[in-house]
Parts: C-alpha cells; sequence; structure tokens
C-alpha cells in the first residue's frame, strides 16, 4: 500500500523530455499524413492564389516579375494562416489537448512539436513548391536563392505566431476568421522582410541582413511563442 | 493672435476644410467617449436596478 | 492568493473593486474639470494665437489634434497590456476590467489619429493616404485593437475572455517595436522621405508648448472616460455583490 | 497516519452568472472513493475539472498532501489519472500508438505494458486497426486501457461508465476495487450505482448551488 503512494513520484523518468519531443513530431506527423486532403490542402491554395494574380491583374511578364516577390510571400502568408486553426481544434474535440495539459512534462516541449510538424507540412512544403511557381509568376532565376531562404527562415516564424492565434481561439466554435484577425497584423514584420530579401535578390544586392533579421524574428518568436501558447492552451481549456 | 479677421480664422488660408473637418473629428471622438459611457452606464444601472426588484418579489 | 503580504498597502486596496468604484467616483469630478479646461484652452490656444507654419500654413494646425492623439493610442496599448498581464499574473478583476475598458478608448483614439493623418496629408502630400511609417504603423496598432475586442466579444466566459485577451495584448505589445521598426525601414526603402508629417527640426515654443497642453489634456481625458467605463464595468461584473445591490437599491429609492 | 490526499476547502465557482457551489470543502483520504453527485448542469464535470487542474476559474483552496496545488503541480499531475468526457483518443490512430503517446506524456508509465493493458480491455488483435473504425464502446475501452498502465494513487473519472456494456462495468469496478485496496483514491461521477464497494463516500451537488 505504501510503495504505490511513492512510487509514481520516486520513479525515475523513462521517457525525457527529448523523447516526448520526438514522439509528439511523430505522431502529430503520422496524422496529417494519414488525413492526406490536410497534407495537400495549403499547397493547393498557395498554387491557387498565385494563379489569381495573373489572371485578375496582368499577364504581362515584365509586371508579374515585379509584383512576383510580394504575391509569393502574401501566399504563403495566406496558405500558412489557413491551415493554422486545424492545429490544436482536432486535440481540442476529442479530448488530448486536456491529457496533454496533465501532463507533468513541460508544455513547451510538446507546443514545439507540434508547430515544428505543422511548419514541415505548411512552410516547408511551401518553400519547396515555391521555386516551381515563381518561375510561372517569371521571377527571375537571381531571385530564387533569396525566395527559398526567405521563406525557410521566414514560415517557421509564421507557425510560432499563429500557434498562438490558433490557441488563444481552440475553445471557440468558429475560430477561423478570427485567427486571422489577431495574427495578421504581426505577420507585417516577416511580411516586410521576407519580401525585400527576395527584392534585394533579385537586383542583386546582398541579402545577408534580411536573412539575419528573420533569423532574430525567429529567435525571438522561439523563446517567447511557447510561452504564450502555453499560457493560451491553459486558457482557452480552463473556459 | 495670428488672424486679423473671422473670415479670415475661418478660412484658414485656404485649408479651412481640412483644418475644421479635423477638429470636427476631434470633437465627434471625444463626445462619443464621454456619451457613451455615461448611456452604457445609465442604462446598466436600470437593468440592474430592475432585475434586483425582480428578484426582491421573487423570493 | 497566499502570497499577497509583500504588496503594497495601496495595490492590495486597488484589487477591491468597491474601494475603486468610490474612488473613481471621487476623483471624476476634478478630471472632468481639468480635461476640459485643458482641452478647450489647448484648442483656441492652437487655433487662434499659435503661428501658422511657413511651409504647411495653417494645415498645420491640425498637429494639436493628431499628435496627441497617435501618443494616447499607444499609451493606452501599453496600459491595457499592462493592466492584462496584472490581472494574468495576480488574478486581480479589476486590473482585467481596466485592460477590457482600455480597447474601445484606444482604438477610438487610433481611428481619429489615422483620420486626422489622412485629412492634413490631403493638403500636405496632395492625397488623402499616404503610406507614412507612422501612419501606416498606426493602422496596425488598430488592427491590433480590433484584434483585441473581437477576441474578447467572442469568449463567453468573462474570466476567459479577460485572460485570453491580456495574453494576446502582450503578445502585441512585444511585436509594436518590432512592427514600427519594421515599417519605418521598410518606408525608408520605398519612398525616400521628402516631407514627414510631424517631424519638424525645433519648433518654436509658441508651437509645442500648446502642444504640451493638448497632450496633457488629452491624458486627463483619457482618465476621465476611462474611469466612466471601469464604473460601468465594475457594476457589471460585481453585480451580486452586496455593496452593488446596497447602492443600487439606495438610488432607487430616492 | 499522514494527513488526507486531497483537500478542498471553501470552493467557489460560478458559470453562466449562476452559482455552481460556494463554501464546499471536502478531503479525500487513501482507499477512498468519492462519488461526485447531482442533476445534470450541477457542476459535477466542472468541479472535476478543477479538481484535476484543468480548469482555473474557482476561488477558495485545494491542497494536495498538505500543500498548497498551484506549489506542488508538477507533482500532483504525475500523481493524477484524469479521465473526462471526451476520451482523448485520436481515431487517425491505432489504440497502440495513442496509449504509446500516452506514456510519453507520463514518464513513470511503462511502455512496455502497452499490449498488455490492451489485452486486459479486450482490444487484443485490433492493436493496428485505426479507432475511427472500431465500436464507440471499443473507442471508450482504448481510453479505459491507461486505468490499467497507471500507477497514479489519485484518479479522477468522469462517467467512466458510458458506452460500456455490463461486463465491462464489472471489471471496471473490479478494477477501481484493486486501486483502492492499494491504497489509491478515486473521484468519480456516474449514473450508475456502483456495486460491491463499500468505501463509498457521497457529495451532492444539489445542496450546494446558492441560487
Amino acid at each position: 500500500m505504501a510503495d504505490l503512494l511513492t512510487n509514481a513520484a520516486a520513479e525515475q523518468a523513462q521517457i525525457g523530455p527529448g523523447g516526448l519531443f520526438m514522439a509528439t513530431l511523430r505522431r502529430d506527423l503520422l496524422l496529417s499524413l494519414r488525413r492526406k486532403s490536410e497534407l495537400v490542402n495549403p499547397l493547393i491554395f498557395f498554387l491557387m492564389v498565385i494563379t489569381l494574380f495573373p489572371l485578375g491583374v496582368s499577364p504581362e511578364p515584365g509586371f508579374l516579375a515585379q509584383l512576383a516577390p510580394g504575391a509569393l510571400w502574401v501566399a504563403a502568408l495566406l496558405a500558412t494562416l489557413l491551415s493554422m486553426d486545424a492545429l490544436f481544434r482536432t486535440d481540442y474535440d476529442d479530448g488530448s489537448l486536456e491529457q496533454l495539459l496533465l501532463s507533468p512534462q513541460p508544455l513547451f516541449i510538446v507546443v514545439l512539436a507540434k508547430v515544428l510538424a505543422h511548419w514541415m507540412l505548411s512552410g516547408l512544403a511551401l518553400t519547396l513548391v515555391a521555386p516551381v511557381i515563381a518561375v510561372m509568376l517569371f521571377l527571375p532565376a537571381e531571385g530564387m536563392p533569396g525566395l527559398m531562404l526567405s521563406l525557410l527562415i521566414g514560415t517557421p516564424t509564421l507557425s510560432l505566431v499563429g500557434a498562438i492565434g490558433a490557441a488563444l481561439t481552440v475553445g471557440l466554435k468558429r475560430g477561423g476568421v478570427l485567427i486571422s484577425l489577431l495574427v495578421l497584423p504581426l505577420y507585417i514584420p516577416v511580411l516586410i522582410f521576407g519580401t525585400s530579401a527576395v527584392q534585394a535578390a533579385v537586383t542583386g544586392l546582398p541579402l545577408g541582413g534580411y536573412l539575419a533579421l528573420l533569423g532574430a524574428l525567429l529567435a525571438l518568436g522561439l523563446a517567447l511563442a511557447p510561452l504564450a501558447i502555453g499560457a493560451a492552451l491553459r486558457i482557452s481549456v480552463s473556459g | 493672435m495670428s488672424f486679423n479677421s473671422i473670415s479670415e480664422f475661418l478660412t484658414m488660408g485656404g485649408h479651412g476644410l481640412y483644418v475644421w473637418l479635423s477638429y470636427g473629428l476631434g470633437l465627434v471622438v471625444i463626445l462619443a467617449n464621454l456619451i457613451v459611457p455615461l448611456q452604457a452606464g445609465k442604462r446598466l444601472r436600470v437593468q440592474l436596478t430592475r432585475r434586483l426588484l425582480r428578484e426582491k418579489q421573487g423570493s | 492568493m497566499s502570497d499577497k503580504k509583500w504588496m503594497p498597502r495601496w495595490f492590495y486596496q486597488l484589487a477591491s473593486p468597491r474601494w475603486c468604484y468610490q474612488i473613481c467616483g471621487k476623483l471624476l469630478p476634478w478630471f472632468t474639470a481639468l480635461a476640459l479646461g485643458l482641452l478647450i484652452g489647448g484648442t483656441i490656444w492652437a487655433l487662434v494665437f499659435a503661428p501658422a507654419d511657413y511651409q504647411q500654413g495653417n494645415s498645420f494646425r491640425i498637429i494639436y489634434l493628431h499628435v496627441p492623439s497617435a501618443i494616447l493610442a499607444q499609451s493606452c496599448y501599453m496600459l491595457m497590456a499592462i493592466a492584462g498581464a496584472i490581472g494574468l499574473i495576480w488574478k486581480m478583476k479589476v486590473a482585467d476590467m481596466v485592460a477590457k475598458s482600455c480597447a474601445p478608448i484606444g482604438a477610438s483614439l487610433a481611428v481619429l489619429a489615422l483620420l486626422t493623418g489622412a485629412i492634413w496629408g490631403k493638403p500636405t502630400w496632395g492625397s488623402w493616404w499616404v503610406w507614412d511609417a507612422r501612419l501606416t504603423s498606426m493602422l496596425i496598432l488598430f488592427f491590433l485593437y480590433l484584434g483585441v475586442m473581437a477576441l474578447n466579444s467572442a469568449i463567453e466566459s468573462e474570466s476567459t475572455a479577460a485572460q485570453a485577451t491580456a495574453v494576446l495584448a502582450l503578445v502585441g505589445l512585444v511585436n509594436i517595436p518590432i512592427i514600427k521598426y519594421s515599417v519605418e525601414w521598410w518606408n525608408t526603402l520605398h519612398q525616400p522621405a521628402t516631407f514627414k508629417l510631424t517631424e519638424k527640426p525645433a519648433m518654436p515654443v509658441e508651437m509645442w508648448l500648446p502642444l504640451l497642453v493638448m497632450v496633457i489634456g488629452f491624458y486627463a481625458f483619457f482618465a476621465v472616460t476611462l474611469m466612466m467605463r471601469l464604473r460601468n464595468e465594475i457594476l457589471r461584473r460585481e453585480r451580486r455583490a452586496g455593496w452593488v445591490k446596497e447602492l443600487l437599491l439606495s438610488k432607487s429609492a430616492v | 497516519m499522514s494527513g488526507p490526499m486531497l483537500q478542498v476547502e471553501n470552493l467557489f465557482c460560478e458559470r453562466d452568472d449562476r452559482v455552481l457551489f460556494d463554501g464546499l470543502g471536502f478531503s479525500v483520504d487513501a482507499g477512498e472513493i468519492v462519488q461526485i453527485e447531482g442533476a445534470n448542469g450541477s457542476g459535477k464535470t466542472t468541479l472535476l475539472r478543477i479538481l484535476s487542474g484543468l480548469s482555473r476559474n474557482y476561488e477558495g483552496e485545494i491542497y494536495w498532501r498538505g500543500e498548497p496545488i498551484e506549489r506542488v503541480r508538477d507533482q500532483f499531475r504525475r500523481e493524477l489519472l484524469y479521465f473526462g468526457h471526451q476520451p482523448g483518443v485520436k481515431a487517425l490512430l491505432t489504440p497502440e500508438e495513442n496509449l504509446r503517446w500516452y506514456c510519453a506524456l507520463h514518464p513513470a508509465l511503462d511502455a512496455s505494458r502497452v499490449s498488455e493493458a490492451l489485452e486486459q480491455v479486450g482490444l487484443r488483435g485490433f492493436e493496428d486497426v485505426p479507432c475511427h473504425s472500431l465500436s464507440a464502446g471499443q473507442h471508450r475501452r482504448v481510453s479505459l486501457a491507461r486505468l490499467y498502465l497507471s500507477d497514479a494513487p489519485l484518479w479522477i473519472l468522469d462517467e467512466p461508465f458510458t458506452a460500456i456494456d455490463k461486463r465491462g462495468v464489472a471489471a471496471k469496478e473490479a478494477l477501481i476495487g484493486r486501486h483502492i485496496a492499494r491504497g489509491g483514491s478515486v473521484i468519480l461521477t456516474t449514473h450508475q450505482d456502483l456495486q460491491g464497494s463499500s468505501a463509498v463516500r457521497a457529495i451532492n451537488l444539489d445542496r450546494q448551488g446558492g441560487t
């Protein structure tokens, strides 16, 4: 009788925080892979938004090339935003989120793992298909490294900040539109530096400074966003 | 005093429209910020009092 | 709540909605008189006595509304975030109510700053809107206010709404300097600043003194409207407390 | 003997303008079953969520082994098993994957006992079937398997017997009995009467509400 009372507390941790991080990453990736539509939706959305620009503005190559950096970044931003709502919603609906919050492990580890999984299937995937779509917008070849690098460093910040919005609205039945309202103003610095990096690359200017700024934003996001996400999740579930 | 006549003051050297429009808007915002909470407060008091009296009668 | 002992007495008292309601009631007339005096005096000074700008002429007089409202819109956001944080950390109800009362005031001041900026832009730049760094970041500040208000009204439970809003306001607070910096930097990149709205080299005393009066007047006015909203909010949230019932019944009996 | 495991003092909670309970106080000792009773909407689930630490919208004090619960939150989470309204089972994952992730969340659990636990709830052979193709009862049992895995002294169970057949209920009650015998405690809500357990103490929330 006595051993049960002390056992659980005294027992050495068998799966440490690192193990939890990997387990959560694996789980979230697996979940997305089993629901294929969710996997490709951001990519299709990205492609469709890009298609709208020539149709809506002008198909003239010179003009499109000028428009390309901004259009690509805005489309990537919207595609990320679109997939954000699902990040915690299914976990909230089936009660997994409650179990997650009751874990004795540090919350930011699970949160970081979930955001990383989200980024791999949105931001990283967008980065990989971006060159193909950039060609359709006649972005000069010199701009490609800038585009890829800025997306690679910038999109994780979008996922991190977006996750704050997702965590704040997870308790609401209709959170989708609200997330955009909360998160879009916060995306502006990433958009500005990301677009600037691509433009700098196109015109042959050094782009290290822009990438450094994007990196600084990412570092800040990595340090602070998990705290905000964790607090927001506890608040949303508590309500 | 930087104006010599009333009409000069009103036209603001050709910028009258902009200046008076701005100050009009300023007045609107300030008044709105006073009237809205005032009205809301009145409505709230009436509503709460009514409810309180109802509860009193009910019990 | 057991480790409250180290806090100063006034902080502890501030946590009591009843005390707060009463002190606001006592302060309101004073602040109203102060705000009215400063705003009316400042406006007359600004419109009649301050000299016209040698470049912009009389349209320059818009500065006496534009700058105070812009400053207040930012201060108000800061107060909202700090009050939200206090409410979040110490579970202090009054702080939550302050934060909630701040949002609509700040949003209206941001609107005023935007509108006066746009109106001022017409004679200065020749168009109603220019993507000037200050106007752009004020627009984003306005969006942040909208987000805070939308979130607050979307969540039904009041304490949850207050906490969630506080987190969002804090995230916004961290972001405001970043947004400001990035927008300013973006602006200088895109259009070399030829003619900024508010940055004047060395404004003469007779120009900035009325501006100072207007800024202080706006702060006093902000205190007035905040206290009015706060008192409403206290009554609404504390409607089941004994003192509120007494207060309402004593008023209705008269 | 040491004091009670969980102690609640002067608990106050309101929802939607309604006081659910005010001045609620009770304690839970080792080896005890506490059943929360009350009509629908009396705040049973809310109380369990407050006790488990999910909901923070309350006033009053909760002590875990004599310490205020905010101070020993991590310790408390290590010693708690919470079974909520939603089973916390991912429909797209197999029972085994679900339980393995649960083990990752609770480092004290032995992940090698997952298949054993699944066998005990009668899900042997379903290890690699995604949960969405299981029946409602089986779905629920995936979550119940956590009870077999867990060594946590305190169990908080919200309606653990819904969607389970008679035999399952009996097995479940036996499990609870064994947990009690080992010195654990259980706080639960249920529409069914617990049979054969002598140490059940009831707390009725209907008499608590102020309005």
